[in-house]
């Protein structure tokens, strides 16, 4: 987990001049908007169980993008993932909290505002957090980093007035935009089907997604994503080219955190509730983080696509396997020594990590690179 | 196609009873969230066999309303996120949760059965619970638990006003109740409390205890795990310190008796509302026969009469719904509103819910350890009230 | 843009005991092609590491025209018309060829992340023409056909060739080449010997370079300063210095019977 | 002595480097082996000293033989341990220990504890400075420094046959001569060398076989002095290092000529 | 007083804990630069295997059989796994552990069920008293053992070339071949002496005393608190394994009565975060450095 920019395990593609938009590209387009349009439909098939799941793989979709382009493209290893997902929950509950509660701390905003302002918060947090990173290298930042994890844990359980405590948490405001209610206030149908709190989350979890997604496939391909490379891969090298290093990094922690920020929001919304109990196990506890690095590990560092399939593994299979077990009746022996559905389901995730090492170091995009080759060519890991 | 609206209201159903959701001509569905994976599979697993006891021994008798029990039970592993995509998917088969394990499972799920009517019992004990009122807590609650306690403690000799005492408390729900009792009986009798907070996973209190020892504390009042309650009791002896320790309903469990804890035990006592394994009352008796002959792999807990006591109160509503001839959610809602003296054989005290905000008893029994009967434990005092718990007002009491 | 001269003053370096710079003068004249020899170990790379602001001199200064640029932020001789090459070329191995020399380009263009994730107009703009520039510099380098192969899929040769021409992505007043032509063969070098005396002449640029190649530094260079434990013990036109005795005993060493013992 | 035969490798699925080398060093030659960047010298290298796995490579056809004895299924260490050493290329010193640390890694390998005493003593001689620097981390060594320091540690086993990757990369032209000498030193001890190297004149002058490789095949093999004569070669690779004025002047010209056909660079208008 | 110097007793055992498992990050790391995120469940696998065999090979033999196991478990994870993966990164590898950890660790709590055996028989729960202040014997025998095999190791590590050989291939997996490092040994004996001091571990930890838990899920999660010591001491170096240990032993006993217990856990996250920022590598671990 050194620095070490190790050119064994370079995955080496085979060079090929090809320029950026031929036939490849438009056909990726193609299989991407077909995708987009899969997942707009949706809702108007799958039982509220199922959307459930998969908006919560839309979350780990947001927070684990935002992982890969600190970790994979900035090369900083952080483990503070949990503390910035506990922080823009946080933020999104107060800020949108109502202003005249006896004792806790609101400011009545607009559920937008409150959105765009807890994505800032836990920017700034990250940013803050920038000039200890910035010291600290490999694996000795990631474990740095986990420390936020424990003090935010402690901080957020005993800031009562901001959390609800670890009593009773604190519900979140329900989001609105512009007026329109995304809970289960209002008649509205598409096809028949009623569009309720479910269907109505998915489609905003979806728009933010969609909008996480470009922006950080832009930012990738672009001059900020080079810098977070060079900074990754050699830092006087960076810094000969006119990068300011701890600029960078403290610019790319700032995103990584938005994101986490956004992440956090999108999982208060989830879970109707922020209560941030039980260190260990809980939602904003180590081995969330964990799970995010699980995601853009299996995904492949610094991909940004591998981070939404990473996702979906890891946030989505417990889930979806939970469901299915329960439908299909599998596993349901009960009694001290029984394979439940839950530790089928963690065998599967902990299988899946070693597999995807075992058998393909470079995540699942090296493999998603492969199958696309004979579309895209010799372009950088995005 | 896609798919369809769900259908709302009740229907006619048999026997001229209105019903929605989980009911049918012949048969009615509970549902029970448990966990079977997690850290608290032991009493779960208790409570859930409490629970199959109980729906075996009602459908030999020819059921409820005419129709037969079923049980639909999922294990979420006490997290809080599978629990969330599993209640949509439960949601639409049953009629009221008998069961839903965990504290933060219960927060996160609050929204959802109030909005879809669902009567629940947690298996947590909280007053804060009661701001919800399709909870059904089954028993009295934490905060009443610790009042009573330490009247008991007092009561006894172990204990006057202006002492010292420390207590112990997972952070959270549980813990907060229960220190909510604390301080609430430390106010009326002047005692200077220490307050330890700790998390579910802090398992060696030997620091907590060295340090209460430096305060002088006459006793120590816990709201812990069971493995926290057996450091908690070894140290007190370690360090020779030798106070009383007195926790909630759920800080013992039998397995203490094989810790090297064991021979520590002697100073802890335990209040609850529900009666050990062992109790010599009738009901529980029968209970215990059952729980034998049903064959099951695990040790019998405090779970196993809990869990029949919690179906026994169901069946009672269920009864009460009825013959209101309203099996819908709300029916049922209206029918515990109704059910003033829940009669579980003394498995646990008389539960009145016509109180909202309000919990249903306030009578406890004392306990203590005891390796050699089943389920580790013997009363030695009844259900009693004591005055403190009877004047103090829950947090969402109206 | 030839106008700006570099002059190091006086610059002293120590690393614990070590005296890697010991007051160290030259300067590198406006449009010259400056070369920096010397045994290994001598503190060429360290002189470059105090240029570019990666060591601290603990004594002299470094100025590059009116500026005194000694003990800038390394990041800023970019911006200044600076450009460098690494002698152990540090490319980020994964990314391509294309990709590294526009890193090059960073301190010419604009956008932070929400502007190159919105991938507004002008930032599309300004990727293309500078992508243009960046092709058109690979091409110059002969790595035309290589533009989208990852760093590490090359040939060493190759390698060297890209680290040049992400340094001259910078569009530099100045730049510095260390040991450009390790690695390569006689035919290469001979190239790369013209590559940048094309570079100087058609950009009209400062080059100070470091090489042991001596067929490439006396073939190219006008003028070179030799540095030997940290001191400089010769600095003139190429012949002179190749016929200084010192330099000879020193560095070169070619019909040298007495030169064993010194290292 | 060392036999490659019919030697093939490929790198990752579809990168074919070597296809089909023949290749013999005696137990008392040394081995020049030129070719331009990518002819597939290092990995020549990296086949016979067992590391091509490590670089995504492997060997698909051919056999490596040393003594009788079938290297291309050994691992690293166990080449090694047939006497087998290299200096891979870039040096790869252990940048995060100290000099003395690196030379005792290289003694790992090395058959007895007195042959491991005789090397460190030979070490030092030959390269004083790794003496002076024992306690600096090895990392911050100048370029050169590096490069002596690699040497040493390949001698720190007693290698029975050296394998070179371009040992005169970064080295001042008094160091490369001194190289030379070395590798003559070290073959006179009887240890055979097989020497990677781009400065045609340095590894013709100390070798006494040659052979050159022009993408993945073995373009020529001959003496080195026969080889030192051939016209390709001298303008190849012996150019930089011409004897004769004239000679480098005919360069320079070709090569304007070939830059002639190509674009030039114009400065950048903002 | 009483109390202070009782908590630094208390601090100071459990800190000879610590520094067993923060050494068995230490090696592991030192070979392969792989952050073994398995440890815990070497742990508990070594625990397991006393509570299987207890019954009928007695407690010793139980133990004995207990330590072994978590060694050979580390290795078979190493052959069997690790090795396969060579052109993985470290990074990548310590995904891997974190996959091997999950399967171990549910396995064996599932096996485990509802019981929470203790597994310290020959010392658990024994305190001895001396004057005022109480000494659990499972810490003075945990500070005997530890203090014994950290010495060992210091020594292999100072006089033989198996220390040289793990740094070298931890840094250079290429140069070390060719050095003649054999590679496979280094990497199976460092995995081999972690899990053995895993096994060893857990003899102290599934206590009354030290973890005041039997042998569950929390076992786990004890193991990876030896995290921050092995950071706090510098990840690659023996003395810092010890001296992080005791560090965090005595910063957890200590914030518990002066700040807060709840405080604890952050008091010692946060000391690593101090030590890091003065100290980026540790108080004892290798600076990075790199030049160009
Ligand atoms: N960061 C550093 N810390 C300690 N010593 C250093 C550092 N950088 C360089 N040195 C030492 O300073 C001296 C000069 O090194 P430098 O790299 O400048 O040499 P050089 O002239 O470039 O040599 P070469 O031609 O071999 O590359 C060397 O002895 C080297 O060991
Ligand atoms: N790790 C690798 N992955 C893929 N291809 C490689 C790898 N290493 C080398 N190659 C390819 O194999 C061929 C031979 O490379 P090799 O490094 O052996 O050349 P070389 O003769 O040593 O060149 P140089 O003089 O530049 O060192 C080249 O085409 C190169 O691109
Ligand atoms: C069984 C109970 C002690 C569980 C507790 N209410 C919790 O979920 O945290
Ligand atoms: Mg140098
Ligand atoms: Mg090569």
């Amino acid at each position: 987990m050194s620095e070490r920019t190790d050119t064994l395990d370079t995955p080496v593609t085979p060079p090929s001049p090809k320029p950026r938009r031929d036939l490849g590209w438009w056909i990726r387009l193609a299989l991407w908007l077909a995708l987009f349009v899969v997942l707009l439909a949706l809702p108007l098939y799958l039982e509220a169980q199922w959307l459930k799941a998969g908006q919560y793989m839309m979350v780990g979709a947001v927070g684990a993008m935002g992982l890969t382009l600190l970790t994979g493209q900035a090369g900083q290893l952080s483990l503070a993932h949990a503390f910035f997902l506990l922080a823009g929950a946080t933020s999104y509950t107060v800020l949108s909290g109502p202003a005249d509660d006896p004792e806790l701390v609101g400011f009545g905003l607009d559920p937008l505002l409150a959105l765009v302002g807890a994505v800032a918060v836990t920017a700034v947090l990250g940013l803050a957090f920038a000039p200890v990173a910035a010291r600290l290298r490999g694996i000795y930042l990631g474990v740095a980093s986990l420390a936020l994890v424990f003090l935010g844990l402690y901080l957020g359980q005993s800031a009562e007035s901001l959390t609800g405590g670890t009593s009773t948490g604190r519900p979140p405001a329900a989001f609105e935009l512009f007026g329109f209610p995304f809970s289960n206030e209002g008649e509205l149908e598409i096809l028949g089907v009623p569009i309720r709190e479910t269907e109505r989350v998915w489609y905003l979890f979806l728009a933010l997604v969609v909008v996480a997604f470009l922006l950080a496939r832009g930012a990738v391909s672009g001059r900020i994503g080079r810098a977070w490379r060079a900074v990754r891969d050699n830092e006087a090298a960076a810094a000969a080219m006119g990068i300011s290093v701890p600029g960078v990094k403290a610019g790319v922690f700032a995103v990584s955190s938005a994101y986490a920020g956004l992440a956090g929001v999108m999982t208060v919304l989830w879970f109707d509730i922020l209560k941030p109990d039980e260190s260990e196990f809980g939602t904003y506890g180590i081995n969330v983080s964990i799970a995010y690095l699980a995601m853009i590990i299996i995904g492949g560092l610094g991909s940004v696509s591998g981070a939404l399939v990473g996702a979906v593994l890891v946030n989505g299979l417990p889930q979806v396997l939970a469901l299915y077990s329960t439908d299909l009746g599998w596993f349901t022996s009960t009694g001290e020594n029984a394979f439940t559905p839950i530790l089928i389901s963690s065998f599967v995730y902990g299988a899946a990590i070693v597999l995807v090492v075992l058998f393909e170091p470079g995540g699942l995009a090296a493999i998603g690179r492969r199958i696309t080759g004979l579309t895209r060519r010799g372009k950088d890991p995005t | 196609g896609t798919k369809g609206g769900g259908s709302d209201g009740g229907t006619e159903g048999a026997g001229g009873v209105q019903t929605d959701v989980g009911v049918t001509d012949s048969e009615i569905t509970l549902g029970v969230m448990t966990d079977q994976t997690g850290p608290f599979k032991a009493l779960s697993t208790g409570i859930t066999h409490g629970n199959e006891l109980w729906v075996e021994d009602v459908n030999a008798d020819g059921g409820i309303c005419g129709r037969d029990l079923k049980l639909e039970i999922v294990d979420h592993g006490y997290k809080a996120d599978t629990a969330k995509t599993l209640y949509p998917q439960i949601e639409p088969k049953v009629l009221g949760l008998v069961q839903l394990v965990g504290s933060p499972v219960t927060a996160a799920l609050s929204d959802d059965l109030e909005a879809d009517e669902m009567t629940t019992t947690p298996t947590s004990w909280s007053s804060e619970l009661l701001s919800n009122p399709y909870l059904m807590v089954v028993g009295t609650t934490y905060d009443v638990e610790m009042i009573n306690g330490l009247s008991y403690l007092q009561e006894e000799g172990m204990l006057s006003d202006g002492d010292t005492i420390g207590h112990i408390y997972i952070d959270g729900e549980y813990g907060a109740n229960g220190l909510r009792g604390a301080r609430y009986y430390a106010e009326q009798h002047d005692l200077n409390l220490r307050e330890v907070k700790i998390t579910s996973s802090d398992n060696d209190l030997t620091n907590v205890v060295t340090g209460l020892r430096g305060q002088g504390v006459k006793a120590i009042t816990l709201t812990t795990t069971p493995t926290q309650t057996g450091s908690v009791a070894a140290a007190n002896k370690a360090l020779g310190l030798n106070v009383p320790i007195l926790g909630n309903n759920p800080t013992f469990d039998p397995l203490l008796h094989n810790s090297p804890a064991a021979d520590a035990l002697d100073d802890l006592h335990v209040v609850a509302s529900s009666v050990p394994f062992s109790a010599d009352i009738p009901k529980m008796k029968d209970v215990a026969q059952k729980f034998d002959a049903a064959g099951y792999t695990e040790p019998p807990n405090a779970g196993v009469p809990y869990g029949y006591a919690v179906a026994e109160v169901w069946g009672a509503v269920l009864e009460r719904a009825c013959e209101n001839g309203d099996l819908t959610r709300s029916g049922v809602h209206d029918a515990l509103r109704e059910t003033t003296s829940a009669d579980t054989g003394d498995l646990v005290a008389k539960l009145d819910f016509s109180t909202p905000g309000a919990p249903a008893t306030r009578e406890v029994y004392v306990a203590k350890p005891d390796a050699s009967v089943d389920g580790g434990m013997t009363y030695i005092k009844q259900l009693f009230e004591s005055e403190e718990a009877k004047a103090y007002k829950a947090p969402h009491q109206e | 843009m030839s106008g700006a001269e570099l002059a190091v003053e006086d610059v002293t370096l120590r690393f614990g005991g070590l005296r890697a710079l010991d007051s160290v003068s030259f300067a590198v004249r406006p449009g010259s092609l400056h070369a920096l020899i010397g045994p290994n170990g001598a503190g060429k790379s360290s002189c470059f590491n105090v240029i570019s602001g990666l060591y601290r001199a603990g004594q002299g200064r470094v100025r590059f025209g009116e500026h005194d640029i000694t003990g800038i932020r390394p990041n800023r001789l970019a911006k200044r018309g600076i450009g460098r090459a690494f002698q152990n070329a540090a490319l980020s191995p994964q990314s391509t060829v294309l990709d590294n020399v526009m890193l090059g380009r960073y301190a010419l263009t604009r956008g932070g992340f929400l502007a190159c994730g919105l991938q507004l107009p002008w930032v599309r703009k300004q990727e293309r023409r500078h992508t243009e520039r960046a092709a058109e510099i690979c091409d110059f380098l002969g790595l035309g056909a290589a533009l989208h192969t990852p760093a590490a899929a090359l040939p060493y040769g190759a390698v060297k060739r890209v680290d040049i021409a992400r340094a001259l992505a910078v569009e530099p007043a100045l730049l510095l080449l260390d040991e450009p032509a390790a690695g390569m063969n006689a035919a290469e070098t001979a190239e790369l010997a013209d590559t940048i005396r094309e570079i100087r002449e058609e950009l009209d640029i400062s080059i100070l370079l470091v090489e042991h190649d001596m067929g490439l530094v006396m073939g190219i260079a006008d003028r070179v300063t030799v540095l030997d434990f940290g001191r400089v013990i010769a600095d003139g036109p190429p012949a002179d210095v190749q016929s200084d005795p010192e330099v000879v005993r020193a560095y070169l060493g070619t019909d040298s019977s007495d030169g064993t013992e010194a290292g | 002595m060392l036999t490659v035969r019919n030697l093939r490798v490929r790198y990752g699925r579809s990168v074919s480097a070597l296809h089909g080398i023949d290749l013999d060093v005696p137990d008392d030659g040394v081995l020049a082996v030129l070719g331009s960047n990518g002819a597939g010298k290092s990995t020549l290298l990296r086949a016979i000293s067992g590391t091509l796995g490590l670089h995504r490579g492997s060997v698909v056809g051919g056999e490596i033989h040393y003594d009788g004895k079938r290297l291309d299924k050994l691992d690293p260490a166990a080449i090694v341990r047939q006497g087998i050493v290299g200096v891979p290329e870039g040096r790869q010193i252990f940048a995060r220990m100290s000099v003395a640390e690196n030379l005792r890694a290289g003694g790992i390998g090395a058959r007895s504890p007195t042959e491991r005493a005789a090397a460190s003593r030979r070490v030092h001689e030959l390269f004083p400075v790794l003496t002076d620097r024992a306690g600096q981390r090895a990392g911050l060594l100048s370029g050169g420094e590096q490069q002596m320091l690699a040497i040493g540690r390949a001698l720190m086993s007693s290698p029975r046959l050296l394998l070179l990757d371009e040992p005169s990369l970064g080295l001042a032209p008094k160091i490369v001569e001194r190289i030379s000498a070395i590798i003559r030193d070290i073959h006179e001890q009887g240890t055979a060398v097989v020497l990677v190297e781009q400065n045609a004149v340095m590894a013709l002058g100390v070798a006494d076989h040659a052979a050159v490789l022009e993408v993945g095949t073995l373009a020529l093999a001959a003496p080195a002095r026969e080889l030192a004569e051939s016209e390709d070669v001298q303008r190849l690779y012996l150019g930089g290092h011409a004897e004769s004025e004239a000679e480098a002047e005919r360069q320079v010209e070709a090569a304007h000529e070939q830059r002639a056909a190509k674009r030039g660079l114009s400065r950048w208008s903002g | 007083m009483d109390t202070f110097v009782q908590l630094v007793v208390n601090g100071l055992g459990k800190g000879a804990v610590f520094a067993l498992l923060a050494l068995g990050f230490v090696i592991i790391f030192k070979a392969t630069e792989v952050v073994n995120f398995a440890h815990g469940s070497l742990v508990l696998f070594g625990g397991y295997l006393v509570v299987a065999t207890r019954e009928t090979l007695g407690w010793a033999g139980a133990a004995v059989v207990g330590v072994l196991s978590a060694g050979l478990l580390a290795l078979l994870v190493e052959r069997l796994l690790l090795s396969r993966s060579k052109l993985a990164s470290p990074f990548s590898l310590a995904l891997l552990t974190i996959g091997v950890d999950v399967i171990i660790t549910e396995e064996i709590v599932r096996r485990l069920g509802v019981s929470l055996p203790f597994i310290g028989d020959a010392w658990d729960a024994q305190p001895i008293q001396v004057g005022d202040v109480t000494m659990f014997r499972t810490h003075l025998v945990a500070i005997v053992v530890a203090t014994v095999l950290i010495t060992l190791f210091f020594l292999a590590f100072r006089y033989s070339n198996w220390g040289i050989a793990m740094r070298a291939q931890a840094e250079n997996k290429e140069a070390a071949a060719l050095s003649g490092v054999r590679s496979w040994i280094v990497t199976s004996s460092a995995w081999l002496v972690a899990g053995l001091l895993a096994g060893v571990a857990v003899l102290f930890i599934a206590t009354q005393d030290f973890s005041g838990a039997g042998l569950s899920r929390g076992t786990h999660s004890i193991a990876l608190a030896a995290f921050p010591a092995a950071i706090i001491g510098g990840l690659d170096s023996t003395a810092g394994a010890v001296v992080g240990g005791l560090i965090v032993g005595l910063v957890d006993a200590l914030s518990t009565e002066y700040v807060s217990f709840a405080f604890a856990k952050s008091a010692v996250f946060l000391v690593m975060l101090v030590v890091l920022v003065v100290r980026p590598s540790g108080l004892f671990g290798t600076k990075e450095t790199t030049r160009v």
